[in-house]
């Protein structure tokens, strides 16, 4: 089934936190500029608003049947409830992303690649809380190859509201460069 | 030791005042942060409490949607019934059980969008409930779409462009329906507003208080209405209180003026009294 | 209380068995040819300390019924078609509630308005699919007045046992079609009580179920502080939005009939001993397809008839065993096959199955049935 | 707040006091009590709880009250005040 | 205008399917899982010359699209269980007028308010008996936004071709699905236009049929001065409370549909050649259910499977030519059997049929099919 | 040579003046000898007659009810729809065709019961709609049972006893919903009435007309009114014109006064020219 | 099928006219008064109210299966339509009974036995025209045996409306003499 | 009938004259005509038509005003008026 390109993702959180547009965003970073497959699903709470939620993608060659990620390559955390349901399935090897101030990383995490940011944080001080997620798609795109980071970028631009085009770009840049610092050991 | 008296009681938390009639074991609520559905429900639980009536008589029905869940976290026998018909759920238990305090606790949508019908029979009726409408001119739950409450112009998921439609004056429409009692507060007319409902509960016949609220998840943002405590202090600020008006002249514009007040305390036969005038052996029959 | 004798209707009699039965509580809209029922229940309730409603509309009333259902009365309302289609979003609030109570549908002809003063079963495949979501039913149905006021008390004990709304199918002919109804004395009439729990309110969850699959219930007022929620919910009531817990609910909601479908169906048996062909009806068609079976006899045609009384759940057992010993089931139902489809998914291609289809606004003429019955 | 206001004999009167707690947990950090507390008593705090919102604390115990202003408008049931007179 | 590729939710893909066949009306009232269906409406109509209007409840939103398409818009709602239940009733006024429309079910978990947000298929029989008295519909499912695109475009076209509404029904999955989808320049899209009749004023009959036993149409407020009604009527839409005439229109509206069974089914069939073991799928299912295949195929099992893009009518010729060819159907589905019982039926003790149920609340893992191709 | 006339007459009946709005091949219509539903549809069909509208810019949208078949009897466009839904469908086709006069011609029943929602939301979006409403206190058609309408003590066949709740007074609710045209008459002040509809008719908006009717056959006989000639007298005799006054002091007691008039009569924004006012490019799409 | 006592009648008319009450007491008579089984059908127009309706009813020793009436013994017409409607399902021999005013009869009526009754305008004249049918009911009483008069008298009494009972039964007695007067030749 | 009383000039003015029309098996008998004709034009009838009812008929059709008030009254469209001066 898995191609060349195959990678499966969960972003996790709670409602409210971007956490599906940041599904979104990689998967047309994928479909529409990276030309290949990708799906993207999604759960959350009681109808349409707030709890708990997630966003499975896949990004692959072939057709994509099955839409759901049980053991993902990539998990990304942005609430303690999101972590702890979800770190058992992400692979051995697995990338973890956590937000730092909202996360509390348990011992065995040595089974994965780890990284942590302050998104929220970092997202405060560009003035909106709320593009944390946009943060941590930088900080993604900097330590994994699951999309090319200029396609990301171009889906940023794309899929935030009109008129925040450019604050989303500095946060993404924001997470970008920590990611790039803490990869080069330089964070 | 300031920071450590919080941690002891997070820790160990201490009872809050209104526990018992909280399903602490639901908590935290569903509720937005910063929605004030949670202040309004507060309200209708403090006035509960304060009215001396046993809490075994009392029961909330809801219908669907965000202010619909309180249902779900009042420790009373709750019923969380359709979309629109938690009245007539609501006239159907009263009738079996006369003597309850029957509360009905819903959002706008729920009772005048797509339950208005119910809404007007039980006033006309004037069938002994309480009903208790958190106006937040949207329905939040599903995302913020536009509701028969909907300001013109406001923007929401399906009017793109700002709503095309003109809003109901709900207190008006209560009124016309039969309703005998009928107010309108803001969230943060907090006491007055659980006077409305004390004096509701204490009124025989079909009472109406709708509080004007906030949705600043759905309403709010997509309004740039800033952040929530902004919302709620601007409504209470463009405020004004005219009790006794006819709510027909009740205003209310988001932008500038918000009348509330009390608009409606009339005596009116309720449905019982004329069921009894009717059928006058059937009182003794139910040994009431 | 003496037996009586009446000359009545069909929705009369239904009426009449509420009343019999302990039915308290009436909610309601008109529509013909169901009127009558709502008509002699604002007459008789009164009567007997209970409160006739009639509401705004169908849905009201079955929210109503549900309401006053869980306040402790024996609930019931009537409907046709059109009614009935509005009426299904809260039979499946009451089905995912639990809450005793009796909708009767008196059939007419559909779709929409179509014929409504005449007579059709139309409905069936409705009774059982017509409101959202997966659920079983309880339906019953009957071909006489006399029936009608048997099965009316019979669907209140099934909701009450099996804590669900049970529907009583009929048709305008039965409904409007008046004959003698003999009504025993009140005392002699079986009445299945409400299942009340006897744990105190700190033990007693609402959700939690006994060795039926069926929760006791408490009364409303009464300290329990119970919470009802159309939302999936866990043993005590609560919502929780999860894969898990609706399993968990569902099984019960879906089990507690399919486990109990032999205390639950029932049917009649007619001249089956020697049986080849089996006509297979129900409501107003059983009484046609017998005055066809008595000719179909004179003939030397070895017939019987199984008279469907439960119609939901559908007696399967039975037809899987009858198919491979018949040589064809006969299906009369004034509709385009209904029932039909389920004698034919469960007969399994042992037999063959004929409809005897009917467009609706009149019932068979025997002779329909019997030609169909003497091709066989 | 009109209807909020102190009144007018309020240096003359025996000052209530009141004894607040929060719990944390619940609070989603709306800052509603601590915008509306008459005396200032709360200030939202720095660190985050567990659903990632920043809680109100007690700065100022010894000025409260006791008007449980924070109490009613608190949308979260997190925060309540005890009479400490008692 | 150009082919265009866009990353978007199964619900908004159904929108611009709507947009791209030439819908101009769409009347709504938001429910989970199906508003962003709305949403998009909202956003789009406006600039295509439509009108959206949210109205006060479902049942006015059926009402206004049937209104809206007599009018000659092409009109769509969309809904889910709830909503779907409210509509029930103006479904059966729109197949007895013959108004071509479109009704949109994204499932989500039932009964009754169930859970909102999370996915069913607990539907499909009540797409096909949920309004009262008997009738034939056109129902099609889809797995994947692209599909939802191109089903919703074929759900049109047959509502203009056999004159009624025609139920799309995914859920919430799908619906909430996001993936690429290809939209194709709008002068590429096939579009079934309106039946207009060119008879003028005085020979035109609004309900007298051509070769398809589907009348054409007219324009209203074109001097046809046309009668419509929920009523039973002949061929100039007259009421007429009669059985012949019930039965008149009642073969044209039913045999409308069964007489063009093999123009309307449509299913897709993956590596059936050799299959002896197959698959029944839909929607959202249909995925694990395609991943399931791959897996036991990997592992040496004859396995095929044939996804239903048509649910109703029912594929019975296909399934009863298969049956005996095979050696078990697998019927995944999120409920406790509905169109496995179809599938029984239509098999007629053939073949053996294993459902693979689901409470709902969540979609099958490929391993949970499996399981039963393997061990079947 | 009198009774002659009157036979030559019958053997080739004559062309009646309305005989080209009226589906001849369905006369003799239904309703009851002596029930003036007929005159209520003949003053509706006179209006469109008197009106100089092109008769192809009329359709008639009926629900289900006596008063409901007026759609199968008028020979324009005109669609019978469900009990309770004539309003929506009728927003639905106006939309369509926003040209067109759309008039919904309906029983209390049906417009205020059942389809009551449907009716308050019309009027708050204030839908360029004529709604002819027969307010004959009663479901007509499934033989006379309490409606929402019903006078508080009258009998019908599910209140054998006397109705036990309060009618609505449905000018007040229409005016409280938002309509922009509202009239109460019976319907001997035929020609009063003829007018209303005509009014109406050029009314931007939604125009609500009541008719006070008589319903001999279910409502007359179970409350002992009298042949059908006395009830109609006895309405127009207890009537009292009082134009312009706020409906909700348009009493209507059947035994005392029933006060008629034009209550409302206003500018109002409609649908259409809100939708215009978010959405103008659209104005020159549609060519308007 | 069919015991000693076997009778199918058919009461037709248009709504209005009492033809359902007729049916009524005729199978209250049977039932409740003679102790034999009698089934009563009726048909109607749209919904509750107006147009052509008829009663059939079945009044047997034995069970009654089907219900409907195909061949009537008796038929009763209070309208041209339901004469013209029913009159060619009249076995031979059968028993015909029409309003004089409002049914014209064919010629062809020698195969029955046909009485005719002035009904409407008898009823008129004891003070109302709804008792029409009351008259014809005691025509038949007299005319045929398929009950016994006295149990229809009882049935007649218990079927009116409350104080209207003396009045109806002088409409059934009116009617009852007028058919004992034209069976004895006399009237 | 307040506002179909004559005209008060009604001697002075030329005298409309108008032909009544019935269509008899439509009528259903109700009386409405009769009662309200201003000039007792009408009367009803002994016989019955072919639904039952007595019809009216014209009586003194030289004293027809050509009001058409028994046109617009009758519920069943049986009576209509014509012009005569024609
Ligand atoms: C029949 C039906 N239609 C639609 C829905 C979807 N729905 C759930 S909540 C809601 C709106 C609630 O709005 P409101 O009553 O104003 O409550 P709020 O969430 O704003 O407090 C809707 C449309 C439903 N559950 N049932
Ligand atoms: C959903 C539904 N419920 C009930 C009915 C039955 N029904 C038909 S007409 C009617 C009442 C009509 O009353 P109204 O609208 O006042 O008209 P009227 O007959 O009095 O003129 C009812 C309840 C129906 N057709 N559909
Ligand atoms: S969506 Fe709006 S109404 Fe609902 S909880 Fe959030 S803020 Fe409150
Ligand atoms: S009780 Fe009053 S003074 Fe004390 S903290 Fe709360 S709001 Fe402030
Ligand atoms: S009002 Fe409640 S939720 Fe808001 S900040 Fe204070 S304690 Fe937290
Ligand atoms: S039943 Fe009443 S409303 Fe209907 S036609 Fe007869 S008199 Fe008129
Ligand atoms: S037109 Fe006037 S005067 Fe002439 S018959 Fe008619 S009502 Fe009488
Ligand atoms: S008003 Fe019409 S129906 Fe009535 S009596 Fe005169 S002609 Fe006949
Ligand atoms: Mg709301
Ligand atoms: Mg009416």
């Amino acid at each position: 089934m898995s191609g060349e390109v195959y990678h499966e993702i969960i972003i996790s959180g709670y409602g409210g936190q971007g956490v599906i547009l940041n599904g979104s965003i990689l998967g047309k970073a994928a479909t529409i500029y990276d030309k290949i497959n990708a799906t993207l699903v999604q759960s959350y709470g009681p109808e349409a608003r707030g709890g708990a939620c997630s966003a499975h993608v896949i990004i692959s060659e072939e057709t994509i049947s099955y839409p759901y990620v049980h053991n993902p390559h990539i998990l990304i955390s942005m609430s303690q409830e999101a972590y702890e349901n979800n770190i058992d399935s992400l692979r051995d090897g697995g990338l973890l992303l956590t937000d730092t101030d909202l996360v509390k990383r348990r011992k065995n995490d040595e089974r994965h690649v780890s990284y942590s940011i302050p998104a929220t944080r970092m997202a405060e001080k560009l003035g909106n809380k709320m593009m944390a997620n946009i943060v941590i798609l930088g900080y993604l795109a900097s330590l994994s190859d699951a999309v090319n980071a200029e396609s990301l970028r171009n889906a940023v631009e794309k899929s935030v509201p009109k008129g925040t085009e450019e604050k989303n770009l500095k946060a993404f840049e924001k997470g970008y460069k920590r990611g790039e610092k803490q990869k080069s050991g330089t964070g | 030791m300031k920071k450590q008296g919080i941690k002891e009681l997070n820790g160990m938390p201490g009872k809050h005042p209104l526990s018992d009639l909280l399903r602490d074991d639901r908590m935290p609520h569903i509720w937005c942060p910063g929605c004030d559905i949670g202040t309004i429900f507060a309200s209708c639980l403090t006035a509960i409490h304060e009215s001396n009536i046993d809490y075994n008589d009392f029961a909330v029905i809801s219908g669907i949607g965000c202010s619909g869940r309180a249902a779900g976290y009042v420790k009373l026998d709750s019923f969380h019934t359709t979309h629109g018909r938690a009245i007539p759920f609501a006239t159907g238990l009263k009738i079996a059980k006369p003597k309850m305090k029957i509360i009905v606790f819903s959002g706008d949508g729920d009772l005048f969008t797509i339950g208005g019908n119910h809404f007007i029979h039980a006033a006309r009726r004037n069938m002994d409930l309480t009903i208790i409408c958190v106006n937040n001119f949207t329905y939040g739950m599903t995302g913020g779409q536009v509701a028969s409450s909907t300001p013109f112009k406001a923007r929401t998921s399906t009017t793109p462009n700002g709503n095309f439609e003109r809003p109901f004056n709900l207190a008006y429409m209560a009124a016309a329906a039969g309703a005998a009692y009928v107010a309108r507060w803001t969230t943060l007319h907090v006491r007055r507003l659980t006077n409305s409902i004390l004096e509701a509960f204490n009124k025989k016949g079909f009472s109406f208080v709708e509080v004007i609220s906030s949705c600043p998840t759905s309403f709010g943002r997509k309004n740039k209405l800033g952040p929530p405590l902004h919302i709620i202090q601007h409504f209470h600020k463009i405020s004004v209180i005219k009790n006794s008006i006819h709510p027909k002249d009740a205003n209310l514009d988001i932008e500038k003026e918000i009348v509330v007040g009390k608009f409606v305390d009339i005596e009116r036969p309720t449905f019982f009294d004329l069921w009894e005038e009717i059928y006058p052996p059937i009182r003794e029959k139910r040994g009431e | 209380m003496e037996e009586t004798e009446q000359f009545i209707m069909g929705d009369t009699a239904c009426a009449e068995g509420a009343i019999a039965c302990g039915c308290k509580f009436f909610a309601g809209y008109p529509i013909t040819p169901a009127t009558e029922v709502a008509e002699r229940m604002a007459k008789r309730l009164p009567q007997v300390g209970g409160t006739y409603i009639q509401m705004e509309d169908e849905m009201a009333s079955m929210a109503a019924i549900l309401g006053a259902s869980w306040g402790g009365l024996k609930s019931m309302t009537s409907t046709s078609g059109p009614g009935f289609s509005l009426m299904m979003e809260n039979i499946g609030l009451g089905i995912i509630m639990e809450v005793p109570c009796v909708v009767v549908n008196v059939q007419r002809a559909g779709p929409s308005t179509g014929l409504p003063t005449l007579c059709a079963q139309g409905d069936m495949m409705q009774a059982r699919w017509g409101s959202h979501g997966h659920y079983e039913i309880i339906a019953l149905s009957a071909s006489s007045p006399q029936e009608l006021f048997d099965i009316t008390i019979k669907a209140f004990n099934l909701s009450e046992k099996y804590r669900l709304p049970v529907l009583v199918l009929t048709d305008e002919v039965v409904g409007h079609m008046t004959e003698k109804v003999v009504i025993p004395p009140y005392d002699k009439i079986d009445v299945y009580p409400r299942r009340i729990s006897t744990l105190p309110p700190e033990e007693y969850l609402p959700y939690v179920s006994d060795e039926d699959m069926v929760a006791p219930m408490v009364g409303v007022g009464e300290g329990y502080r119970i919470h009802s929620t159309g939302l999936t919910h866990d043993k005590r009531g609560y919502p929780v939005i999860t894969a898990p817990v609706q399993k968990e609910m569902m099984d019960r909601l879906i089990y507690k009939i399919r486990n109990n479908v032999d205390d639950i169906v029932k049917y009649e048996e007619i001249e089956m001993a020697d049986a080849e062909i089996v006509v297979i009806a129900y409501g107003i068609s059983a009484r046609p397809a017998l005055k066809a079976l008595e000719m179909a006899r004179d003939r030397g045609i070895k017939c019987g008839m199984m008279k469907l009384i439960t119609i939901w759940p559908f007696p399967e057992k039975r037809i899987k065993e009858l198919a491979p010993q018949v040589r064809g089931f006969v299906v009369p139902e004034i509709n385009y096959g209904q029932i039909c489809l389920e004698v034919e998914r469960c007969s399994a291609g042992k037999t063959e199955i004929v409809l005897v289809g009917h467009a609706g606004g009149a019932i068979f003429h025997p002779n329909e049935i019997l030609e169909v019955i003497s091709r066989l | 707040m009109k209807y909020w206001r102190k009144p007018l004999d309020y240096e003359e009167i025996k000052v209530p006091r009141g004894r607040v707690s929060i719990i944390e947990d619940r609070c989603k950090g709306c800052s509603f009590c601590v915008e509306y507390c008459p005396r200032d008593v709360l200030v939202i705090s720095k660190h985050f709880n567990r659903k990632g919102y920043h809680p109100p604390y007690v700065e100022k115990p010894e000025d409260c009250v006791n008007c449980k202003f924070c109490e009613v408008i608190c949308p979260e049931f997190a925060i309540y005040v005890e009479d400490m007179d008692e």
